[in-house]
């Protein structure tokens, strides 16, 4: 039956969207900016168009994320933390233990039949998130993409003892000056990085399988260093950057099915979609 | 006498909380001598005794700590800092000199600090042991003692025991309401809201004591009077953790649907609860309450049997609020560089965990600069009892 | 005529100083880069062009900064300090206290009235309230770094800012932006709250005026403003305060290019 | 993390302190070998006042903060500190806890020790020490926590304060009772000790180590003074050897006979005028703070610019017994009790006569006299409050009761490298050796 979900997932770089029925049929990954009510009108919109549906054909519409208070037509907000759980307990149902490496926050998640039953999350320091590497890379004049790639052909790892973006960032420009090759620097950021993520991840104990999802399991690199530590290999999602949408979307089909079966009314959001800004 | 210029029920609370310290500026005006304190480890009964009124020093989330740092390091609590930044701005211009019991390292070992900072006329440090067999009980009164020559010489009058013992009477009849007022707790949902608690029981700290238990009799009265206004919400918190003496966390978790319910905080039911017991020489029950009453983890307890039974010797008044006030969850809230709770926040969280009872630890700064990125983890962790 | 140079490789910017009995001649600032001994280079020879002179022509070459061990034809490295004190000296000798505005660090020090540092401190081993979070800022509001200043001074209602981490007062704009705050506003916060980190240097320090703002920051006139706000005075500030260390390191280096004169 | 790459072997000035390194290691491998053999192993701490006693009933002493510091030294603390973290213990806390509290919890799990421990690892121990003394809040804590990984071993707390310096009353009234429950408590421990280890105090022996370990206060003390001398032969960072066995070994008579060469060797030094810097240009003061073990090199780079130091607070918590005016008592734990309380005492007259002093502040003043001190530097570890707060509010305030004086504040960590910047650090000691220079030649 053509029932149609929306998740909405407003990260702090990056932005999300998915539409899915049985499947998912239409997906879109934009960055964050600014004015984030205005981006997530202009994601949706692209999203239905892909998926050839107008907004009135959805049925529920979650958003979550860290701007998830800024999607004036979502019908409920639901944390990252439940949604990456859904998400990836659908994706991959094996996994006991999710790490999301964000562009500004990290998170551990614990699951047990694709539940959240226990998570960690930091996002007080930038050390240990994407934006040490993006720094980093800028520091270094490299593009963040090439980090994963580059990483690979250290010779020996360079230690990076300033665990401040900050700073770090000077401390790589510094070895580079110094003629440290660029592989050996990129290694050992990815090490430090890896090195803060499993201290704190380490505090759900962490079970069999791992999965790694954000933006950070798309660099090569630093899932390398993961397995190092961890000492066995993670399993990485298609898109690792939809889950949260995904997941938002699935839970959103959860609180409809839950409101057919009870007979209530699905309870939506007044705001239908528009052009809406900060400014307005 | 009593009560005088304090007003009555939620809204007085509400004034004394925000206006923090108003009613001291005022008793002031009119002669009475005010003397600080840090921390729910100074005997008040003394310092009532001894005919001054006991102002609790505050911090404040709101203030960003500037003037503290070019005396003290910021690798102390930031609680204690922000008490201090708040002293040296001139916050508490009233007082006629501070109290300070050897509680933690962070004010221990600040005591200079503040002495040789604020010119006050007078200080004192309460060199509180940190074992609590029986010499160090003994010790303990010893040092009490001290105290009470040195601050009747401050005083210019005598403390006596009869003084002594009508200051535990008004301070028992206090933790009597505090305990009646916890009550209101119990209902689902609960009668009075956890941020309504801690404001009454801040504005409490910075009047007299008959003043405030009568400020806190009116707010029973009143809250028995509107009765159960409070909405549904889907879980009843309990915050365990040092100090909090601002509603910022507390609303942070009421807004995400949540009733904070109970709690092991000063101030509130760790702090509070204790009472004084009567003996000849009032120093012994006062020895005995502050040492041996006060379940903070300041305080070494003295292991007898194994550790599963140490373990409920030192976390057990918190298994018993979880199921007196049928918690759902427990947060807990410890700040940044304190030795004596972030020590045991792996003994405790395994404690509670034992129980059944899900535990969202947070480790924090005392800034609202931290609010914003705490809602997420509070709003996930409401969402993890939920599904239960 | 006896030239030298003044080099200064910064972690953020390096600067090159070429001066003449004690005039400046030509001076040129770039960003540091990736690669210091090439910066070096670089920066010294735009300086050289501007001043028309070849390498050849410089006496004596003293190098400072972050980077300063990366300067393949220095004769001398000397301290940033020394450097910023001397340099300050010759610009304003009445300042007594200097307040220097870095890529990642501010420092706060003592001139005497020699042109010497008796004494300085350097803000936490955390970038929290350093240059680097105005640099941060712009570019999330979209604006250029110089604009900043102008714009704060527009400020109708301050936002306030107290984030602990200079890379997440990125995502602390972003979101007071994405909550309907203005630009100016949102840019008066970050002032303050770098102004007020910076008294609290000044006052550990000891206060003593005249005071003197030099580093990037200093070229930004809503932070010099509501700096001279908390010190309640008013702030001596270079034309070009970036090259003090600079223009510093070459007037020590014209010291020595004279006594190496005597000695022959 | 990757550890930073292992330090330059640093050059010590003196023969003594070159020794200490196998030292250390004989202290670690005791602990293992005992537990070989059957022996009573003691976790506890430095100047736990509990020395003689552990001596005298054969207990063989583990000194966790020494093994943290060691993991320290080797820049190899990252992994235990991690493990600690993954525990919910906050990095915010005492490191060399930390380090020890992983190193437990890891052990435990494994009922074995970690991979490749250094030097053998840290032995488990039958009983663990701890004490609620004013020194810090670690002290009681830590092995409260440690007990949730090795529930058995059974701890004590023994108090063992000082009275704090006030104006309001003087510490001679209130040192009685502070002595009569410092015995009450060393009594406690030994009654604990007796009922798990099995074993009787030998009275006459405790007796005698409380002697040696006086001879031996007094011959640190008297060795240390020679440091005096210009040019210095010893400074700071052999200092932070030579502490091994003024904090791990009082109470024997190896720790005696260390001190006794150490002595002759700077005798020796000073008649033949070797100073540990060739051209001794600034005399400075190590003047508070723990040092970073990882960086001890340091001390090196200073001595590098022609800085020495003579004299340092820090291990040095003892003077001449025969200064402290000990009143004459038979019974050895009475004594190690006013041995105690007169010691945190001994500067609290001197700091009434000067106006608006401290005796901390009377401490600086005394050592920038005696030593002909130039400059001061401290070290601010994020991780522990109990040396380092404080250390600003000393600064000014000796500049108000006494005169300005250049003063550097290092901040790093005591075994947590990642606080750490070599080249950052290196250009704070620059600037400083700047402003002595501007400050001395002022004065010329």
């Amino acid at each position: 039956m053509g029932e149609y979900l929306a998740g909405v997932d407003i990260g702090s770089t990056m932005t999300k969207v998915v539409i899915m029925n049985q499947a998912m049929l239409a997906s879109v990954i934009g960055p964050t900016g600014p004015e984030h009510r205005k981006l997530a009108n202009r994601v949706m919109e692209e999203a239905l168009a892909k998926a050839n549906l107008s907004f009135d054909d959805i049925t529920y519409v979650v958003a979550t994320g860290y701007g998830r208070i800024n999607v004036p037509f979502a019908d409920k907000q639901i944390t990252e933390i439940s949604c990456h759980a859904r998400g990836v307990g659908y994706l991959l149902p094996e996994v006991r233990t999710v790490i999301d490496i964000g562009g500004q926050d990290c998170k551990g998640i614990k699951l047990s039949n694709g539940r959240a039953v226990d998570f960690v999350m930091n996002d007080k320091c930038a050390a240990g998130t994407g934006r040490f590497l993006e720094v980093t890379a800028e520091g270094l004049g490299v593009k963040l993409d090439d980090m994963g790639r580059l990483s690979l052909t250290a010779k020996n790892v360079a230690g990076i003892s300033n665990t401040c973006t900050v700073f770090a960032e000077r401390e790589v420009v510094a070895k580079l000056s110094d003629g440290v090759p660029l592989p050996d620097i990129i290694a050992g950021l990815h090490e430090a990085i890896a090195t803060r993520i499993y201290g704190m991840v380490g505090r759900l104990k962490i079970e069999r399988e791992v999965a790694l999802t954000g933006g950070g399991a798309k660099n090569i690199g630093l899932v390398k260093a993961l397995e190092a530590k961890l000492g066995y290999s993670v399993l990485v999602p298609p898109e690792p950057l939809l889950t949260g949408a995904i997941g938002a979307a699935l839970l959103g089909k959860d609180i409809a099915k839950q409101a057919a079966e009870n007979g209530i009314p699905l309870l939506r959001s007044e705001l239908r979609l528009q052009e809406a800004t900060f400014f307005t | 006498m009593p009560g005088e210029g304090a007003g009555r029920g939620l809204a007085a609370a509400d004034k004394y909380y925000q206006d923090y310290g108003c009613r001291a500026r005022e008793l002031k005006g009119q002669g009475k001598r005010i003397m600080g304190y840090l921390c729910a480890l100074a005997p008040l009964e003394m310092l009532t005794a001894a005919g001054f009124m006991p102002f609790r020093i505050k911090g404040d989330v709101n203030e960003p700590i500037t003037k503290a740092d070019v005396e003290m390091e910021t690798i102390v609590c930031p609680f204690v800092r922000s008490c201090f930044d708040m002293s040296l701005k001139g916050k508490y211009e009233f007082l006629d000199g501070i109290v300070i019991p050897h509680a933690c390292d962070s004010i221990c070992r600040t005591y200079d600090v503040w002495k040789y900072t604020l010119n006050l006329p007078y200080f004192h440090l309460i060199n509180m042991p940190h074992a609590s067999d029986d010499p160090s009980l003994n010790f303990y009164k010893a040092l009490l003692n001290t105290f009470r020559t040195s601050l009747s010489k401050f005083a210019g009058k005598e403390i006596s025991d009869q003084s002594l013992t009508q200051a535990i009477q008004l301070y028992n009849q206090n933790r009597a309401k505090v305990r009646e007022l916890y009550e209101l707790r119990k209902a689902s949902p609960p009668l009075i809201s956890g941020a309504e608690v801690t404001k009454l029981l801040v504005a409490a700290m910075g009047i007299p004591v008959e003043e405030a238990s009568e400020l806190i009799g009116s707010v029973i009265e009143e809250v028995k009077q509107r009765g159960s206004v409070l909405a549904q919400k889907s879980a009843r918190i309990m915050v365990v953790g040092a100090q909090i003496d601002n509603v910022a966390f507390i609303d942070l978790i009421e807004d995400s649907g949540a009733w904070m319910v109970a709690d092991d905080l000063c101030p509130g039911a760790r702090e509070l609860f204790p009472y004084v017991d009567a003996t000849d020489d009032p120093i012994d029950g006062i020895a005995e309450r502050y040492l041996r009453k006060v379940y903070c983890g300041r305080t070494c307890r003295e292991r007898k049997g194994s550790y599963q039974e140490y373990t409920e010797e030192r976390f057990g008044h918190i298994g018993r609020s979880i199921r007196e006030f049928s918690v759902d969850g427990v947060v807990l809230y410890i700040y940044k560089y304190c030795d004596p709770f972030g020590f045991d926040v792996p003994a405790t969280k395994s404690y509670i965990e034992s129980m059944g009872t899900p535990v969202l630890y947070l480790e924090d700064e005392y800034s609202m600069s931290t609010i914003g990125r705490l809602r997420t983890r509070i709003q996930a962790f409401l969402e993890l009892i939920g599904s239960k | 005529m006896v030239y030298v140079a003044g080099i200064d490789i910064g972690s953020a910017f390096s600067k090159a100083v070429v001066i003449a009995k004690n005039e400046i001649i030509s001076y040129h600032v770039i960003p540091s880069g990736g690669n210091y001994k090439l910066t070096a280079g670089e920066v010294a020879g735009e300086a050289l062009t501007k001043a028309n002179l070849s390498f050849e022509d410089i006496d004596y070459t003293v190098a400072t900064g972050y980077g300063a061990s990366n300067v393949p034809f220095s004769n001398q490295v000397v301290t940033d300090i020394s450097c910023q004190s001397r340099g300050i000296f010759y610009l304003f000798p009445s300042a007594r206290t200097v307040i220097d505005i870095g890529g990642q660090f501010t420092k706060v020090f003592k001139v005497d009235d020699r042109g010497k540092a008796t004494a300085f401190l350097l803000s936490e081993k955390c970038a929290a309230g350093s240059g680097r979070f105005l640099q941060v800022i712009a570019r999330v509001l979209q604006i250029d770094l110089e604009d900043i200043g102008e714009l704060s001074l527009r400020s109708q209602s301050r936002v306030d800012f107290n984030t602990g981490c200079a890379v997440f007062a990125e995502s602390e704009a972003i979101s007071r932006v994405a909550e309907g705050a203005s630009k100016e506003d949102i840019l008066a916060g970050l002032h303050s709250a770098l102004a007020a980190k910076i008294q609290t240097m000044v006052e550990r320090i000891g206060i003593e005026p005249d005071y003197a703002l030099v580093g990037g920051g200093a070229k930004d006139i809503g932070l010099v403003k509501s700096i001279e706000e908390r010190l309640g005075s008013g702030l001596l500030v270079p034309e070009e305060p970036q090259i003090v260390a600079a223009l510093g390191a070459a007037l020590i280096a014209e010291e020595k290019a004279a006594s190496i004169e005597i000695l022959h | 993390m990757t550890e930073e790459k292992k330090p330059e072997k640093r050059r010590t000035a003196t023969e003594a302190a070159s020794r200490i390194g196998s030292m250390s290691k004989a202290l670690i491998s005791d602990a293992l070998r005992a537990k070989e053999e059957g022996k009573p192993v003691a976790y506890t701490f430095i100047f736990c006042g509990y020395d003689e006693i552990i001596r005298a009933m054969d207990i063989v002493p583990a000194w966790t903060e020494s093994y943290a510091g060691i993991l320290g030294v080797k820049r190899d603390a990252q992994r235990f500190l991690e493990r600690a973290e993954s525990e919910n213990l906050s990095r915010s806390l005492c490191t060399y806890a930390l380090c020890g509290l992983g190193f437990d919890n890891w052990r435990e799990e494994l009922g074995e020790m970690p991979p490749n421990p250094p030097w053998g690892g840290q032995a488990r121990p039958n009983v663990m020490l701890s004490s609620g003394q004013m020194i810090c809040d670690p002290r009681y804590k830590w092995y409260q926590a440690a007990q949730h990984y090795m529930p058995d071993v059974p701890v004590y707390v023994g108090g063992l304060p000082w009275p704090p310096y006030e104006e309001d009353y003087d510490y001679r009234e209130v040192e009685g009772y502070y002595v009569k429950y410092i015995v009450e408590e060393l009594r406690g421990l030994i009654e604990f000790l007796e009922r798990h280890i099995g074993k009787k105090m030998d009275w006459d022996r405790l007796s005698e180590l409380v002697d040696l370990s006086d001879r031996t206060w007094n011959i640190i003390s008297e060795a240390y003074d020679l440091r005096m001398a210009v040019p210095c032969p010893m400074g700071t960072g052999d200092a932070m050897n030579t502490m091994v066995p003024m904090v791990f070994m009082m109470g024997t008579q190896e720790a005696y006979n260390f001190f006794k060469d150490l002595y002759d060797e700077l005798k020796y030094k000073i008649d033949n005028k070797i100073g540990v810097v060739p051209d001794e240009k600034y005399r400075l003061m190590w003047g508070g703070g723990l040092p970073s073990w990882f960086a001890l090199g340091d001390f090196n780079y200073f001595n590098s610019k022609g800085a020495v130091f003579p004299v340092e607070t820090t291990y040095r918590l003892l003077e001449p017994v025969y200064k402290l005016d000990l009143p004459k008592v038979s019974d050895p734990l009475e004594h190690l009790a006013w041995r105690w309380v007169k010691y945190w005492t001994y500067r609290y007259d001197k700091a009434k006569k000067r106006p608006g002093s401290h005796p901390d502040i009377e401490h600086l003043i005394e050592y920038i006299e005696d030593y002909k001190i130039d400059g001061v530097v401290m070290h601010e570890a994020f991780s522990c409050r109990s040396w380092h707060p404080g250390l600003i509010w000393q600064l000014n305030h000796l500049k108000k009761v006494y005169g300005d004086i250049p003063s550097l504040i290092l901040e790093s960590d005591i075994v947590d490298i990642s606080s750490y910047n070599e080249a950052d650090t290196r250009a704070r000691i620059d600037a400083f050796i700047d402003t002595l220079e501007a400050v001395k030649s002022r004065g010329r």
